[in-house]
């Protein structure tokens, strides 16, 4: 839609307020961080850890494609294609060549940045919603693919995969420090000149263009950062479950992740991990609710976007709060 | 060898010959106006050199290298920039990070100079910053430049856009109507503007209705009607070719 | 006939409208005039009701419109030209033009509307067919002017209808608007061309900083000296 | 062969029934209404309701019957829409886009949890049967239930391309999708045509969703997912907004699984289908016949 | 489980279930679980296990590893004893180790590919009949029906290819073609264009009964004469309801013994329909045995210690379950996987053929 009389939250010219200086420099990502090392010493069950370390790679997933939606603008309803790819990857290394599982990481990285160039490179070209129809396209081939071939164990998947560490807690920090990484990372990438690049394509191509980014080529690297993200993800995914089968890598778990992003905020990446741990912990915090459960989970999303359209954290302007 | 060369130039849309036969050229440092009718092409030839639209024929030049057929982002890469007629800012992006994007061809950055946060990162996103404001005083803005460039009034947003393309350190700057939307007196801002801009060597072409600002400000004007060259000259003969006068002057606007 | 009364207008963080009033009277031409950023675009958004005024009132032809939807207003006959022409792109002339006559029921009266514009404006009409969005700028324009005069406002607001315009059109878009008053619209225009503005106005205001700073007849404006310097180019 | 043409055309003309709606609505506020495949679900329970609380259906009278169904359904359903509309999508019409696709994503778990919990998580068998003997047409098997189905759906499609095209309440449409607040200024009142798309799309969802209990028999509470998915595809294939284009996009995605399962097996299906989808695509950007979107710059 | 036995020792022994109540298959769940809470109330109603009370707690897996590794890990934590869930392989897969670690046996109902035994894990027992049990009932019985073009269907779930494509193996030539089909949909009419193509005689679906009865319907509608026999995920009232009772007239289905096959059990329909208001389904009585099956272990073992619980399991022989006796082979599978051939017969499955 185009612009409309009610003012927007964006890019305001208010003085920062101590609390928009908070929230939005390092110490936010930092007592994140300390939240999430800290969890386990409050509450250690086996099930507690085991969602926490989901949710911490979810955050990952999120953090990645961030960057292609949040960032560059591209809608991307596919983006578990990654990290299918990651984790199918990682799982057949291990199990059938038997490599420990950091040593699928290179090969892992390679199969992802092929596959987003794969994905990308005809799709880009093509205006958001056709975009949008393709990526999903992918998604679906992916999955179906590996629901097919033998390499991928079919429809019950690969099994038996090895774990970094056979201590929960020790993998659950094992995982925190890479998806810390990783969501570092992708703010840094954010606001570095590919970064801003990312963000004129997603305003305005026309414009980007004519400033000298080559706007094709920008997506692309925006796309194959999503992948490599994802890819990652999925290595963290299949050592978390052991398991893994063409069920985890649904048409709804990339609505989950795009809904994570757009829940927290797009673009902004405290939002974004607020938006994937949400989206997360909800349904297991409602795990109880049995019948109910999705019910309620549809409905509390509706009710959290009528509240706050924007996002629960929206990005603002690094400017906004000088 | 002329700074832009555009030579016998064809643009068709569908059975409509939006730009036939154009030929103009701008020297270094050379300020050329392009008037015209509405719908004459004036648009269209710009964007014909900076590559938005690809011409049907022809021949297009910088400095003797070829243009044609190169993506805008390339074109921008030799060294021309542009505004646009109908103002395209990146609107929910600050004024700042608006200018910062003429940046981009000559930050010095790579990927992991921006992960790792090194010293040259920082280095470039400082200098990234000083020259958006640099650009930003240059044009004069007087909006509020942290806010989000959508909520400037109209004559700012110009002025942004401007001060975008000047980021970008170009060698010959399109401007498409500056000073539409603009009163009398920051007409006079712009022409003074365009004359600081001058001296700093660039090459300008400038498209405008205003004609004032036009003959003032222009070494040479070129006239555009149906897409055809109808006279190319110094302002005072332009202004008097009776060509130019039936086709878009009228006998009084001149006043 | 329009009637704003002390309006004050707050976009998030900025107080555009300080206390604002004018009057438009019936078969007036009233000319607004300012730098930019004073605030006339504001002003005509918050007659036609595309922004909420958070202080004073709105009248048109004595009923209270402060708080009435954008398409009411335009039903009473309070018809907008936006800036920055705002054509529907991927609809072509004549179907933009058919758009202005969405509330008129009779198909013969739009036909007979839109047949008006064509005469006053023949590039229209040999565009009639192309897309509104790959029109020239200044071809935009006079579609966005004729969309409007098809929807046959008794007020129309025109937001810098010349820009973009040769000067010879601008003069004969001067006419026109001459020529619709004439026939019984009243008229608001906002111009920076102030020459050509006057020439046409009856009266006119100058805004600063969201309020109105002087107002007279076309007349007394034209000799103010403030005005001359900033608006007429001495 | 034939045999399969005539396949792959019965399914596509309900995908494309569903997709209209989903066009429309897409078309209009650029909303991925994902619960428009749970109104079709909706549709096909209020419709199982409807029969139910009706009693027995004597199977002379079961074409006029279902008929009459129909368009209560579709009454039903549209007022859902048009609900759904007001809750969840209205007040974010100024959010950025995609927020509203969080609300439609999590209306569509309400409404198939809800549905879930209502109607429970088993199957419910229609009551009525569009059983009937089937004849052959140039060495394809139709019967005339489907040839009925066919014509129905027809009729509501192109009662909506001359709805879109030709009155000003489709040109509304059209503005509205472009800018909505110059709209505005047209007069249009944004908010009501708004509201009846919703309502139109929504009918015509729940019009499948009876149609579909009828002819197939069997209804739960998550029918609407994958059909829902397959309406989005259809409609973005057609080239959106566009209703021919949509109507197009449904039967060649029909044709596309029938060949791709009798070519590749039902297991390459989907793969097959988005393949060429994707093909197609790269080489026609703007799908069947969206419109060609002349940007200028 | 084993750790946390003393401080338990009063308290009601927990059973665990992992059963899909959202997602694609969320309608199998509540079969389970009602079968589950059956049995559960039934022995409590004796006096419990021990002198304690049975307490079932579910989660759900959603069909799904992350969720289902959730939910056997929120179990875990809950305490259960022996776990009595599992439906999809694939999410039952990432639940072995999690279950494993924390010495909880389990007992696993449905679901029942060669993958969740082949990793020799002496806390996983299959009370389902193996897919290579059930291809060798459906072998004998096409070949007994003179069947020489058969087409398995399936839904492309691990499961059900499981089936099709084992029995595939066995048919050897007489299998002129497997057809997988995509589950959720209504039109099945490309893939039945398909089958027929084959000109087949038999046609053997090994999916569930919502496709199952699509599939018949759209099979005998396109002109199909030949026979039709389903597997045991289809064997429920609501296939020939869904089918149409006159089109599914004669389906074969090959199935472990059933509360309507078994003499007297017609008495356990009944208290579940009276209990839920509904029919029991797909692995309802796999379910309401894997609760009496853990409670006799329980018993045996006198404790709810993992190890002892496990060891009692395996020495189980000739434990009353629906699928007859009960004895677990060296792998931990049934010993016999008891399949027998029903047909539909006014509407209903009866015992067609015991294959013995
Ligand atoms: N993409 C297009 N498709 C069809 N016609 C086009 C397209 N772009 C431009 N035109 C037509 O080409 C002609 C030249 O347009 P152009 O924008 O170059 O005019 P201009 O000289 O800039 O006029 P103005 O002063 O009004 O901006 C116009 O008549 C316009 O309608
Ligand atoms: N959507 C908005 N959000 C925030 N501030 C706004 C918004 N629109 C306008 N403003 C501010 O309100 C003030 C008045 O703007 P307005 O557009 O009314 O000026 P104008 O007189 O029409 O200027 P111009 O001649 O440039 O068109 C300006 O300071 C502008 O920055
Ligand atoms: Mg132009
Ligand atoms: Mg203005």
């Amino acid at each position: 839609m185009t612009t409309t009389g009610q003012p927007r939250l964006l890019g305001t010219d208010k003085p920062p307020t101590l609390v928009s200086r908070l929230m939005d420099n390092r110490w936010a990502g930092l007592a994140g961080l300390l939240v999430a090392v800290l969890a386990p010493f409050v509450i250690a069950t086996p099930y507690a850890l085991s969602v926490m370390t989901s949710a911490a790679i979810f955050v990952m997933l999120a953090a990645g494609l961030n960057i292609v939606v949040g960032y560059c603008g591209l809608l991307d309803l596919g983006y578990v294609a990654f990290f299918a790819v990651g984790a199918y990857t990682a799982g057949v290394l291990t199990t059938r060549v038997g490599l420990p599982l950091l040593a699928t990481v290179p090969a892992v990285l390679v199969v992802t940045v092929i596959a987003g160039v794969v994905i990308g490179a005809p799709t880009l070209r093509l205006r958001s919603d056709y975009l949008a129809i393709v990526t999903l396209g992918f998604g679906e081939i992916i999955r179906i693919t590996a629901n097919n071939l033998d390499v991928t164990g079919g429809p019950s998947g690969i099994y038996g995969i090895p774990s970094l560490t056979a201590n929960p807690v020790v993998f659950y920090y094992v995982t925190v420090a890479v998806v810390a990484l990783a969501v570092l990372g992708a703010a840094r990438l954010g606001r570095s000149r590919m970064g801003r690049a990312w963000r004129f394509i997603r305003e305005d191509e026309d414009a980007a263009e004519a400033m000298g980014v080559h706007t094709y080529k920008v997506k692309l690297a925006a796309y194959i950062a999503g992948a490599v993200w994802g890819g990652l993800a999925g290595v963290l995914f299949a050592a978390h479950l052991s398991a893994i089968s063409p069920t985890s890598f649904t048409f709804l778990q990339s609505a989950l992740v795009l809904m994570a992003v757009v829940l927290g905020g797009m673009g902004s990446i405290p939002g974004v991990v607020v938006g994937a741990v949400v989206i997360s912990l909800l349904p297991e915090f409602l795990r109880d609710l049995a019948d109910y459960r999705f019910f309620l989970f549809g409905v509390l999303l509706i009710v959290v976007m009528l509240v706050r359209p924007q996002g629960l954290w929206p990005a603002r302007s690094k400017e906004a709060l000088k | 060898m002329s700074l832009l060369e555009v030579e016998d130039l064809r643009l068709r849309f569908g059975g409509l010959l939006a730009i036939d036969g154009l030929s103009f050229s701008v020297e270094e440092g050379e300020i050329v106006s392009v008037i015209g009718p509405n719908g004459a092409g004036k648009t269209s030839a710009f964007n014909c050199v900076t590559g938005f639209y690809r011409a049907s024929s022809g021949r297009l030049a910088l400095r003797g290298e070829n243009l044609l057929g190169l993506r805008p982002s390339a074109v921008a890469a030799r060294g021309i920039a542009r505004t646009f007629q109908n103002l395209r800012l990146f609107g929910e992006l600050s004024v700042l990070d608006n200018v910062r994007a003429g940046a981009h061809l000559w930050l010095r950055q790579g990927i992991l100079d921006a992960l790792l946060h090194t010293p040259r990162y920082r280095r470039s996103e400082r200098e990234c910053t000083e020259q958006a404001h640099h650009w930003l005083d240059f044009v004069g803005l007087r909006g509020d430049r942290y806010g989000a460039a959508r909520n400037l009034p109209y004559g700012e947003q110009r002025r942004a856009e401007i001060a975008r393309a000047l980021a970008r350190r170009p060698d010959l700057l399109l401007l498409d109507e500056p000073a539409a939307g603009l009163n009398q007196g920051e007409k006079a801002e712009m022409l003074d503007l365009i004359r600081r801009v001058q001296g700093l060597g660039i090459a300008i072409v400038l498209i405008e209705h205003d004609m004032g600002l036009v003959m003032d400000v222009s070494e040479r004007v070129v006239v555009l009607n149906f897409g055809q060259k109808i006279a190319d000259g110094r302002p005072d003969d332009v202004r008097k070719d009776p060509a130019v006068i039936a086709a878009y002057l009228g006998s009084e606007a001149h006043a | 006939m329009l009637e704003l009364r002390d309006l004050d207008v707050h976009y998030d963080g900025v107080h555009a409208l300080r206390g604002l009033s004018l009057t438009v009277g019936p078969g007036e031409i009233v000319a607004l005039l300012g730098n930019n950023g004073a605030g006339k675009t504001t002003t005509l958004s918050a007659a036609s009701g595309l922004v909420r005024p958070s202080g004073g009132a709105v009248t048109f032809d004595g009923r209270d419109i402060t708080r009435e939807k954008a398409h009411k207003i335009a039903a009473l006959g309070l018809v907008h030209v936006p800036e920055g022409r705002r054509v529907f792109s991927t609809l072509t002339v004549h179907e933009n033009l058919q758009l202005g006559g969405y509330l008129v029921r009779d198909h013969a009266e739009i036909r007979r509307r839109v047949d008006r514009v064509y005469d006053v404006m023949p590039r229209l009409a040999e565009r009639r067919a192309q897309q509104g969005g790959t029109l020239s700028g200044g071809e935009q324009q006079l579609l966005a002017i004729g969309r409007a005069m098809v929807t046959g406002p008794r007020l129309l607001l025109l937001d810098e209808p010349s820009m973009g315009l040769a000067p010879l059109i601008v003069a004969s878009v001067m006419e026109t608007i001459a020529q619709i008053n004439a026939e019984g619209t009243s008229v608001l225009l906002v111009e920076q061309n102030a020459v050509a503005a006057l020439k046409i106005a009856h009266r006119g205001y100058v805004m600063e900083n969201g309020a109105c700073v002087l107002q007279g007849s076309a007349a007394e404006l034209r000799e103010d000296t403030r005005v001359a310097e900033a608006y007429l180019g001495g | 062969m034939t045999q399969l043409v005539w396949n792959g055309l019965f399914v596509g003309s309900f995908y494309a029934l569903v997709a209209l709606g989903y066009s429309m609505v897409y078309g209009i506020i650029k909303l991925l209404n994902f619960a428009h495949g749970d109104l079709y679900m909706l549709g096909a329970f209020v419709g199982f309701a409807i029969l139910g609380a009706a009693g027995g259906v004597s199977p002379a009278m079961t074409l006029p019957v279902l008929l009459a169904v129909l368009v209560a359904t579709m009454a039903g359903t549209g007022l859902a829409g048009v609900a759904l509309e007001r809750i969840a999508y209205r007040p974010l019409r100024h959010a950025p886009r995609l927020s509203l696709l969080i609300t439609a994503v999590g209306a569509s778990f309400a409404l198939e949890y809800g549905m879930r919990a209502g109607a429970g998580a088993d199957p419910r068998v229609y009551p009525v049967r569009l059983d009937g003997a089937s004849f052959e047409v140039l060495g394809a098997r139709v019967t005339l239930q489907q040839l009925v189905l066919i014509g129905l759906a027809v009729v509501l499609m192109a009662g909506l391309n001359l709805l879109v095209t030709r009155t000003r309440e489709g040109r509304a449409m059209r503005a509205i999708a472009l800018d909505p607040r110059t709209s505005r200024l047209m007069g249009i009142d944004v908010d009501a045509v708004i509201s009846r798309t919703f309502f139109i799309g929504s009918a015509l969802a729940g019009a499948a969703g009876v149609m579909a209990g009828a002819y197939y028999g069997k209804i739960d509470f998550l029918m609407g997912f994958l059909i829902g998915l397959k309406a989005f595809t259809a409609a973005v294939i057609g080239g959106i907004g566009n209703i021919p284009g949509t109507m197009l996009g449904g039967l060649l995605l029909g044709l596309l699984e029938s060949f791709g399962t009798f070519w590749l097996g039902g297991e390459w299906r989907d793969v097959f289908a988005f393949g060429v989808l994707i093909l197609f695509l790269t080489v026609r950007p703007t799908g069947l016949l969206g419109e060609r979107v002349v940007e200028r710059v | 489980g084993g750790a946390s036995d003393s401080d338990k020792q009063a308290g009601p022994i927990v059973l665990g279930m992992l059963i899909p109540q959202s997602g694609s298959e969320a309608a199998i769940g509540p079969y389970m679980s009602n079968a589950a809470q059956l049995a559960i109330d039934e022995i409590n109603a004796k006096g419990g296990v021990l002198g304690r009370k049975l307490e079932l707690k579910t989660a759900d897996d959603a069909c799904d590893a992350q969720s289902a590794s959730a939910g056997a890990n929120k179990l875990v934590t809950e305490g259960v004893a022996v776990s009595v869930g599992g439906y999809c392989s694939g999410a039952t897969l990432p639940t072995l180790p999690i279950f494993g670690k924390a010495g909880i046996p389990m007992i696993i109902p449905a679901a029942n590919s060669q993958e969740l035994v082949d990793q020799k894990l002496k806390h996983v027992f299959l009370i389902n009949g193996t897919g290579s049990q059930q291809a060798a009932a459906a072998q004998k019985w096409i070949a007994k029906q003179g069947g020489t073009r058969a087409v398995l269907m399936h839904d492309n779930t691990s499961y059900s290819k499981d089936i099709a494509l084992r029995t595939k193996e066995l048919l050897g030539a007489q299998a002129v073609a497997v057809e997988a089909v995509t589950p959720k949909e209504s039109d099945y009419s490309a893939n039945v264009t398909n089958v027929l193509s084959h000109k087949p005689d038999f046609v053997y679906w090994t999916g569930y009964f919502q496709e199952g009865g699509l599939i018949i319907r759209q099979l005998r509608q396109a002109g199909y004469k030949g026979s039709i026999m389903v597997g045991d995920g289809s064997v429920s009232p609501k296939l020939a309801e869904i089918a149409g009772a006159s089109t599914a007239e004669g389906v074969y289905a090959t199935m472990t013994q059933t509360p309507d096959t078994i003499q007297g059990a017609s008495g356990w329909i009944d208290a579940y329909k009276k209990k839920f208001g509904s029919e029991p389904g797909p692995y309802s009585n796999q379910s309401y045995d894997a609760v009496r099956l853990a409670a006799e272990a329980i018993t045996k073992a006198g404790g709810t210690d993992g190890a002892k619980v496990i060891s009692a399991l395996e020495a189980m022989d000739g434990f009353q379950m629906f699928s007859g006796p009960l004895k677990f082979t060296p792998e931990h599978t049934l010993a016999s996987g008891g399949f027998q051939i029903l047909v539909v017969k006014d509407g209903a499955f009866a015992l067609q053929d015991p294959l013995t």
